[in-house]
């Protein structure tokens, strides 16, 4: 037995704890154990990086076996994980200094280390009885920690956790399913069963994970939890819900795709449409679905966080495409882009969260012209927003062309064309981001920001070092995707350092290439530009508006409903909202809730009793008839 | 070696010779339509060089003066990713998927400094800009995917290689190619999709405030722009060519018939343009598409 | 939360027709208020009047209105004459009439090329300003000058048409009449025209009446009004002509209105020109006009121009000089009352389409 | 030596100005009639390298075309000190000159260049297209042998014209 998957898997917990503790003794003390923990798991993962786990049991519930394993891919994800939640934890220390009570902090600091830890639970789970109590860890301690954002994050969190426990009920009734007929939820094990069991089963297997999973992934139509939760969130914890939590659904996804059942065992059950099983196929639609539509809402955010989330939604849709398309490119690309996104939008919501901080507002109409003031954190986000826009150099391009080159490869023309159309579409929306936020005209109440403090900064340098990386040199996370794809039973691709080579795809790819291009041709440009008489700087206000004069009272700033006119293109698609159809149901349930709490919670001590006296008769009844409840 | 560093140094003058001499023989043309004598030949020569050596250039901060220079850098790029003529320096580095962002980024630059001028009339244009972009992505993206599937491959140099003969895709595929020719109105901003310079209503969009070597780096952009957005035409349609002389003579004649209608139309409202975009040539585009996906 | 924001069409823009601002508040794309800021042209003419002698003020009336120039003249004289009841000759009123049908001319064509400027059309613009060229050679002819001729004064005209001028002005209106089949086919007959012109800026019969339109904007909304036909001065009693009426109100309605007016005034010139007296004075007999007396009284006098009802309203005490001008211009009106309350609701890009759609004529505004 | 090329560059530019001059947009006053026409098809003075530009910063020239009123003289110095260098100022009409017509009118600027330098006046009411293009000719000639120089009088004399402009505007 290695206890070094166990120790990786503790540490955030004790940290959690610690940190909890040290904050009773002085907010530095708590300070640096959150920081200091989290950079442990980190090192921890990097230390035992890329090396093979195999069933490492930890304990035994009902009788079944608690696993901890790793491979390859396991490690991509726990990278994605240990690492933003240490940039997430070092960027809170200065970002939630507003925090006036230090009780709610500690706590705060305490759910962070939690979170990250349950994530890793989830990654490293090697059975359906871990994973499932990570995951619930997981929904409770991100459900507190989006509460942390003021008054309307009760509500966001509220219809958070809500579908979080629908799709937790979903998952259970599947894991019963399957323990019911397997008596056993190691994985192997429980792909076996699978691959016996009769279609049927199998299918109902899929669809009830599935929609645990979705729900944690929001793919249309179960996100509407998401643009809420994300933008209402203090925005440190965004970038874990956004970057991090969500890859958590698609890594469900690719567990159950590939790791309970192979590809080859979907084909044989059911029914195949351009060579992908039927079920699969209706993933990807739903994926398709969710770019263009997300992208649409996208564009007509006023909110800065809310924009991103809908973002979210549309960059998790590449995630599923790319992983239900079933061949090992679109899985690989699947996978990169998970990494990728987790990269660029943690980026993304970071700076956006360090305007916030800085400006009190995450209205888009209420701020502009911030780029003089605060050009530190203007970079980072138009690199975020070049990746997320998919623009070569950076990384968010190389994933989405590995996902289109599948998509082609398999003739799968109309999700390949919605997947560009959401990618055009990202263009849209990133550049409002970042007009709206730092060009323009600056608003006289800002004259005074400065850019964010250091602490605040490096979380962000850090991630753009990284989305310049990966964009540029994509081997490197193909070096463990690959690797992890041959567990899963893939053929290889090929790939170098610098993209990927004619032949295994229908174009090739050199980043490298159109980088130094890029960047040569920009120098050449810059220089040929000096060439000539130097520029003269005016301030803003020195500007053409017809021969008039601007004054700083006059609203001479274009924000609010950017694309408008766009809108209008577009209304006929939204004429039936997806939200609309939600709240209808959000609506009959409390009432229909209303009228039955009421019955049940009395307030009447005696009727409490009587339901402790049933609940125990009937676990008592449970554990006479031989500990089995179904 | 010496040959590669002559193409690398060589493509981009050509591209931007071709792209001049397309501007200086539309103004001319133009002229001629509008019963008028029209300017000197070279007149678009004396416009850009009189930019450059203006004595006195205003800056709105350094987002502003990078936009057209990203704007030209990223041209510059796209240009090489495009076979001109027989050579074709990075078509091996990056395909046609790849090429449809690549040539996004100099817009997008432009944009950048566009709205780092903190004038209204200048985010309007991109607001515009952008809108427009995402209109006739559509059906240009779905004749990309018929051309990539009617050749098997992605690859622009491959495409060519495939047309030689005169078996082009043009006579292959005659909607996808009516498709590609409105498309590149569109993204050549001609009449009737001017909407983003529209003087009349934006004062001239993005360029409100560039004046001086910028307005110049921006005219200088505008020709690469023409001479990439005829060529991948060419390219994806017409077979390109062996020699320069021949691609010529095929970029004059698409820019010359494009010329042709140009003058004659008014221009479309955004949210039109976009409404048009995604619907007859998208039902056009994708007819085309499922042929090509029956055959 | 800024939801609005601001925008200037003008001084210094392409969308205005002249020197003249219109201050917008915008949210999104779509205008949620308008307002005209005039003052940029006022030159003080009617206190400047005062000050002069009636025959002084020739030269200053037809500074008014830039491109149609002539409607002052003709206006300022038919209110003098009234004031001194005198009757002007036969002949002068023909030539009255071909002048300032010939003006129309000018100016529609001239409105035309702007119209379809601003609906990005330029072609259009380059054709029919060169062609409204041509017009003013003719004018240029009479009296010597392109642009503003001070050739109608009181008592009839300046003096006699050059031999010759008939038939040049004939082999114009042909020559211009081949022309409008081009602009149809180019521009009015264009889809895209009726594209972004059909429902437009749209002014009803209520509103028209209600808010005081006068001319194209009224006509187009369903009133056939018209001061030729209802109060006729020069020689229009004598010709036969239908004022064209169109009941949508909207900015194609309008355009259409001056496509017909443009040639009906174009047939009115051929049937003044063959009813015209071949021979005969152009001027009534005056008192020297330095020492001009004009008797006491007071006096509205209008024309049909271009654009609607164009009046002066003059008082005189006895002296050489008009005790009090004031004058009537149909774009104050159109841009004022009408202009700020259509474009509300409408979006940026028909901005200023609109405003050269109601033909608002700035120094008219400011005089 | 030196100095000899930088005075080579000068007159380079000077001829690449003459043949490249983009007027701005602004129809200060009623002068601004008979530039369609010249703009236009009879007269195109694209012919000479002249076009329209929309904003103050893509223009060469400042046509001042008639009357200036008090109002507008304070949005044509705006523009103008927002236009780049060398930038021209043509002074249209009898009006720019010395008032014209409206000598005695109080809302009306008399003399054009006691507030913004004017490299040339045009004179007549309103002047010919033919007028107007011997004008534009004119300053051709003289940036070519380097005597439009009004900027940078405008510079040299900032004093003198911001105090004649504040006396007027206040």
């Amino acid at each position: 037995m290695n206890m070094s998957l166990e120790l990786l898997l503790a540490t955030p917990f004790i940290g959690g704890l610690l940190t909890y503790i040290g904050g009773k003794v002085h907010r530095w003390v708590r300070n640096i154990f959150a920081v200091l923990f989290s950079l442990l798991t980190l090192g921890e993962m990097s230390l035992f990086y890329n090396t093979t786990f195999k069933g490492d049991v930890w304990g035994s519930l009902f009788g079944s076996k608690l696993i901890l394993q790793t491979n390859p891919i396991t490690w991509l994800f726990l990278l994605i994980v240990t690492s933003i939640s240490l940039l997430v934890i070092v960027f809170s220390v200065d970002d939630m200094k507003h925090e006036e009570d230090h009780i709610v902090l500690d706590s705060y600091y305490m759910q962070l280390l939690f979170v990250e830890g349950a994530m890793i639970g989830i990654v490293l789970a090697g059975d359906l009885i871990t994973f499932f109590m990570f995951w619930e860890i997981m929904s409770w301690t991100s459900y507190f920690l989006i509460v942390h954002g003021g008054k309307k994050s009760m509500d966001a969190g509220y219809k958070y956790i809500i579908m979080s426990i629908i799709g937790a009920y979903a998952m259970f009734v599947a894991i019963a399913m399957i323990y019911s007929k397997a008596h056993s939820l190691v994985y192997p094990d429980v792909a076996l069963v699978l691959s016996q069991s009769s279609p049927t089963f199998t299918i109902w297997i899929i669809i009830l994970l599935g929609v645990g999973f979705f729900v944690k992934a929001a793919v249309m139509p179960l996100h509407t939890w998401l643009p809420d939760a994300h933008s209402e969130a203090p925005s440190p914890v965004s970038p874990l819900l956004s970057g991090v939590l969500i890859k958590m659904g698609a890594y469900g996804l690719f567990i159950i795709f590939y790791g309970l059942m192979s590809a080859n065992l979907a084909k044989n059950i059911m029914p195949s449409i351009f060579s992908t099983p039927v079920l699969l196929y209706i993933v990807q639609w739903l994926a398709a679905l969710s770019i263009v539509l997300a992208t649409f809402l996208a564009i007509m955010q006023e909110d800065a966080k809310r924009l991103l989330a809908y973002s979210s939604i549309s960059q998790i849709g590449y995630v599923v495409l790319g992983l239900a398309t079933g061949t090992s490119l679109g899985v690989a690309g699947g996978l990169f882009h998970a990494l990728n996104h987790a990269i660029f939008k943690s980026l993304l919501f970071l700076a956006v969260g360090a305007v916030i901080y800085r400006t009190g507002t995450r209205n888009l109409s209420d701020l502009g012209g911030l780029v003089k003031k605060m050009p530190f954190t203007f970079v980072a986000l138009v690199v975020g927003i070049i990746a997320l826009a998919g623009v070569p150099p950076l990384n968010g391009f190389v994933s989405k062309w590995m996902i289109y080159e599948a998509l082609l490869q398999k003739k799968e023309v109309f999700l390949l064309i919605m997947a560009f159309v959401g990618s055009t579409g990202a263009f849209l929306y990133v550049y409002r981001l970042v007009h709206s936020i730092f060009l323009g005209q600056l608003s006289q109440k800002h004259e005074n920001v400065k850019d964010v403090p250091i602490l605040m900064q490096i979380p962000m340098w850090v991630l753009v070092i990284a989305t310049v990386i990966y964009g540029i040199f994509p081997g490197l996370a193909m070096d463990v995707i690959v690797k992890g794809m041959k567990m899963f039973g893939f053929a290889p691709i090929a790939y170098n350092l610098y993209g990927f080579p004619q032949g295994s795809t229908m174009g090739a790819l050199k980043v490298i290439n159109i980088a130094s291009v890029l960047m040569i041709s920009f120098v050449v440009a810059w220089i040929f530009f000096l060439l000539f008489s130097k520029s003269r700087k005016v301030s803003q206000y020195d500007n053409y508006a017809a021969g008039q004069v601007v004054t700083p009272e006059l609203k001479y700033n274009y924000s609010f409903g950017f694309y408008m006119s766009f809108g209008r293109v577009i209304k006929p698609i939204f004429k039936i909202s997806i939200e609309r159809i939600y709240n209808y149901w959000v609506d009959a349930a409390k009432i229909f809730g209303d009228y039955y709490m009421r019955r049940v919670y009395t307030g009447n001590l005696e009727t409490y009793n009587s339901y402790i006296v049933i609940v125990v008769t009937i676990a008592a009844a449970a554990v006479l008839l031989g500990g089995k409840i179904w | 070696m010496v040959k590669m560093i002559l193409i690398a140094i060589g493509a981009p003058l050509v591209a931007f010779a071709i792209g001049l001499s397309f501007m200086m023989i539309k103004r001319k043309i133009v002229a001629r339509i509008q019963r008028r004598y029209g300017p000197t030949i070279i007149q678009p020569i004396y416009d850009v060089l009189k930019l450059l050596v203006k004595e006195d250039n205003i800056s709105h901060g350094v987002i502003f003066s990078l936009g057209p220079i990203i704007a030209i850098a990223g041209s510059i790029l796209a240009v090489f990713f495009i076979p001109m003529a027989g050579f074709s320096m990075l078509t091996g580095s990056g395909d046609l998927i790849a090429l449809l962002y690549i040539m996004a980024i100099g817009s997008l630059g432009m944009a950048l400094g566009a709205g780092d001028s903190a004038n209204p009339n200048a985010s309007i244009g991109i607001s515009r800009a952008l809108t427009l972009m995402f209109g006739y992505d559509l059906p240009l993206v779905i004749i990309v995917i018929s051309v990539a599937l009617q050749y098997h491959t992605t690859n622009l140099s491959d495409i060519v290689a495939a047309q030689a003969n005169g078996n082009w895709t043009l006579w292959t595929l005659p909607l996808s190619a009516i498709v590609g020719f409105v498309v590149t109105y569109g993204a050549l901003g001609e009449h009737p999709f001017d909407i983003v310079t529209a003087p009349h209503e934006v004062a001239t969009g993005p360029m409100v405030e560039y004046g001086g070597k910028h307005l110049g780096f921006l005219m200088i952009s505008h020709a690469f722009h023409i001479y990439i957005e005829i060529a991948l035409f060419v390219d994806l349609f017409l077979g390109g060519a062996s020699n320069i002389l021949i691609f010529y003579l095929k970029m004059f004649a698409v820019f010359f018939i494009m010329i042709m209608f140009d003058e004659v139309l008014p221009r479309f409202k955004i949210d039109d343009a976009v409404r048009f975009y995604w619907k007859w040539p998208t039902v056009v585009a994708l007819i085309s598409l499922i042929i090509v996906l029956v055959k | 939360m800024n939801k609005s924001y601001e925008l200037f069409i003008g001084p210094n823009h392409p969308g205005i027709p002249g020197n003249f601002s219109l201050k917008i508040e915008l949210e999104g794309d779509t205008v949620v208020s308008a307002k005209g800021d005039p003052g940029y042209l006022h030159r003080a003419f009617e206190k400047a009047m005062e000050g002069r002698y009636y025959i002084q003020n020739l030269a200053l009336i037809p500074r008014i209105c830039v491109p149609e120039p002539d409607i002052n003249e003709a206006a300022y004289a038919m209110a003098v004459e009234d004031l001194m009841g005198v009757e002007i000759p036969e002949r002068a009123k023909y030539i009255r009439t071909i002048v300032l049908e010939l003006a129309r001319v000018a100016n529609y064509t001239m409105w035309l090329g702007g119209l379809a400027g601003t609906l990005g059309l330029y072609t259009l613009a380059q054709w029919s300003i060169g062609d409204r060229d041509y017009a003013l050679d003719l004018f240029s002819d009479i009296c010597g000058a392109r642009v503003y001729h001070m050739y109608i004064w009181p008592g009839g005209v300046r003096r006699d048409l050059t031999p010759g001028w008939e038939d040049s002005v004939l082999s114009y209106i042909r020559y211009l009449k081949n022309r409008l089949i081009d602009y149809d086919n180019i521009f009015l007959k264009n889809v895209m025209f009726k594209y972004r012109t059909k429902g437009i800026a749209v002014v009803t019969k209520e509103q028209a009446i209600e808010w005081g339109a006068t001319g194209p904007i009224l006509k187009a909304a369903g009133v056939a009004q018209d001061v030729r036909k209802d109060d006729p001065y020069a020689a229009y009693e004598y010709l036969d002509f239908e004022i064209p009426t169109l009941t949508d109100g909207d900015s194609w309605s309008r355009a259409m209105i001056r496509r017909w007016e443009l040639e009906n005034s174009l047939n009115m010139i051929e049937q003044a020109i063959k009813k015209m007296p071949k021979k005969g004075p152009v001027c009534a007999k005056m008192p020297n006009p330095l020492k001009g007396y004009v008797p006491e009284g007071e006096t509205y006098a209008k024309v049909e121009s271009a654009r609607g009802e164009h009046g002066f309203y003059m008082v005189s005490d006895g002296t050489g000089k008009p005790y009090r001008v004031a004058v009537r211009g149909a774009s104050h009106t159109h841009m004022f009352t009408i202009a700020e309350k259509v474009l509300v609701g409408q979006r940026l890009a028909d901005v200023s389409h609109t405003l050269v759609s109601l033909d608002i004529c700035p120094p008219e505004i400011d005089r | 030596m030196e100095r000899m090329t930088e005075e080579q560059v000068k007159t380079i530019a000077n001829m690449l100005r003459k043949r490249s001059l983009w007027m701005i947009h602004y129809c200060t006053g009623c002068g601004a009639m008979e530039l369609p026409p010249t703009m236009t098809s009879r007269y195109d003075m694209e012919r000479f390298g002249l076009a329209p530009y929309v904003t103050s910063r893509q223009a060469d020239i400042l046509l001042i075309t008639g009357y200036l009123n008090v109002k507008t003289l304070r949005r044509v110095i705006t523009v103008y000190e927002q236009m780049l260098d060398p930038k021209y100022v043509i002074g249209f009409g009898s009006c720019a000159l010395n008032g014209g017509v409206y000598w005695d009118s109080y809302a009306v600027i008399k003399q054009l260049d006691r507030y913004i330098p004017a490299d040339l006046y045009i004179a007549g009411c309103m002047p010919r297209p033919e007028a107007i293009i011997s004008a534009f000719r004119h300053l051709m000639e003289l940036i070519d042998s380097g005597k439009a120089d009004g900027y940078k009088r405008y510079k040299r004399n900032l004093a003198y014209y911001k105090e004649n402009q504040r006396k007027v505007l206040g």
